[in-house]
């Protein structure tokens, strides 16, 4: 298991590679992956948003990602999870959180993944905070829920 | 007692602070702690609280070196 | 979209990262990707397995999963899908499927990468015949429900 | 009438072909095709069948020209 907060930006194909590659010892034993990515888009509500600023609470935010985390794997039989979250200035068409679950079957790797995203939205300390092309600054106010 | 206070976000921005470290007496919950740092202003609605990086309700005790935060809803991922 | 069948062995980060580069048009517009990936596993039902023959019915194939992804598109707000599955001699923790959705919003990106594997495993013609270490060779009967 | 018949998988071993070209009138469906390819040989239980590349039941008709195929239920992903 693995969880990462990102001051830079995140390729998250070498992420995963780098870690599937290094975890030797699920080689061969795991069927189904499952992976989330969130992408920074250039829009929002009708706005054109040329960046963001990515705060989070150091220590409260890995914290709460190894609760999640820990969660999920007392639900599902997991192999292993990777979960690496982007902080500071970010902007449009960068990865901002990737989720990986590895399992045997895929239907656990499916509700897990989703699983940990949706805890993610609701429980990790991060905040946004967009910059307009208007050059107005706005915080984002709340997380959508991602089962509806 | 001694209480550090932090606020993230929107909060953060309101207020103008990012910090405060209260040495006083008199602390017995999460919601006095808001008090004691914040004397003039009422707790905006929907903001969280953590004592130790652990989510907590208002009415949750404090001790000695306790780190309290206060913060808006999350909107990460 | 893009659909591929893939006689030889293949990188799926490598395969989602061209695709992503090469769609230009979805850049900075999708905020969720979806991924699924299955791996063949070295063991299967108590047994050591070295290998296995995936087969399929080329045309009918195609045909079947653009039908799947041509469903999806028509449920979900889906901004583009690649899939990609392997066809041939595979050995054990080889790639063997790849559904990527890319989408607006993470429930619709779960969702539909969900749906397009649910439907592949249910109704793509593909078989796979397992060459386990004792030499000996079994077609695999049935597939499971992924949703249970 | 000509019509193409294809076997896949466990099927095609059993059989020990991978297709027949069948020449010959009075083919109406899916089933007839089968007992005209496989005369002696009862359908095995759970196999599908398309017709050009569609799923289709054993009652579809067939026309001159089709390509009808029978395998086992499938399993890749």
């Amino acid at each position: 298991m693995d969880i990462k907060i990102c001051p830079e930006p995140f390729d998250p194909w070498q992420e995963i590679k780098a870690y599937q590659h290094s975890a030797k010892n699920i080689a061969g034993k795991f069927g189904a992956t499952s992976i989330f990515i969130g992408t920074m888009r250039d829009f929002n509500e009708g706005d054109d948003v040329k960046g963001m600023t990515l705060e989070h609470y150091p220590g409260m935010t890995e914290k709460q990602l190894e609760k999640i985390v820990t969660e999920a794997i007392r639900q599902w039989p997991i192999i292993d999870v990777l979960v690496v979250h982007r902080v500071g200035d970010v902007l449009p068409n960068d990865p901002i959180v990737l989720v990986a679950v590895w399992t045997s079957h895929r239907g656990d790797a499916f509700d897990a993944s989703r699983f940990i995203m949706e805890e993610l939205k609701s429980r990790a300390p991060f905040w946004k905070k967009e910059l307009l092309k208007s050059q107005a600054e706005r915080w984002l106010v709340k997380n959508t829920d991602g089962y509806l | 007692m001694s209480i550090k206070v932090r606020y993230f976000a929107s909060l953060k921005e309101s207020i103008g602070r990012s910090e405060d470290n209260l040495e006083s007496s008199g602390l017995a919950t999460v919601g006095d702690v808001w008090h004691s740092a914040n004397p003039n202003k009422a707790l905006p609605d929907n903001i969280l609280a953590a004592v130790n990086m652990e989510y907590v309700g208002l009415s949750n005790p404090v001790k000695d070196g306790d780190e309290v935060a206060f913060f808006p809803p999350v909107t990460g991922g």
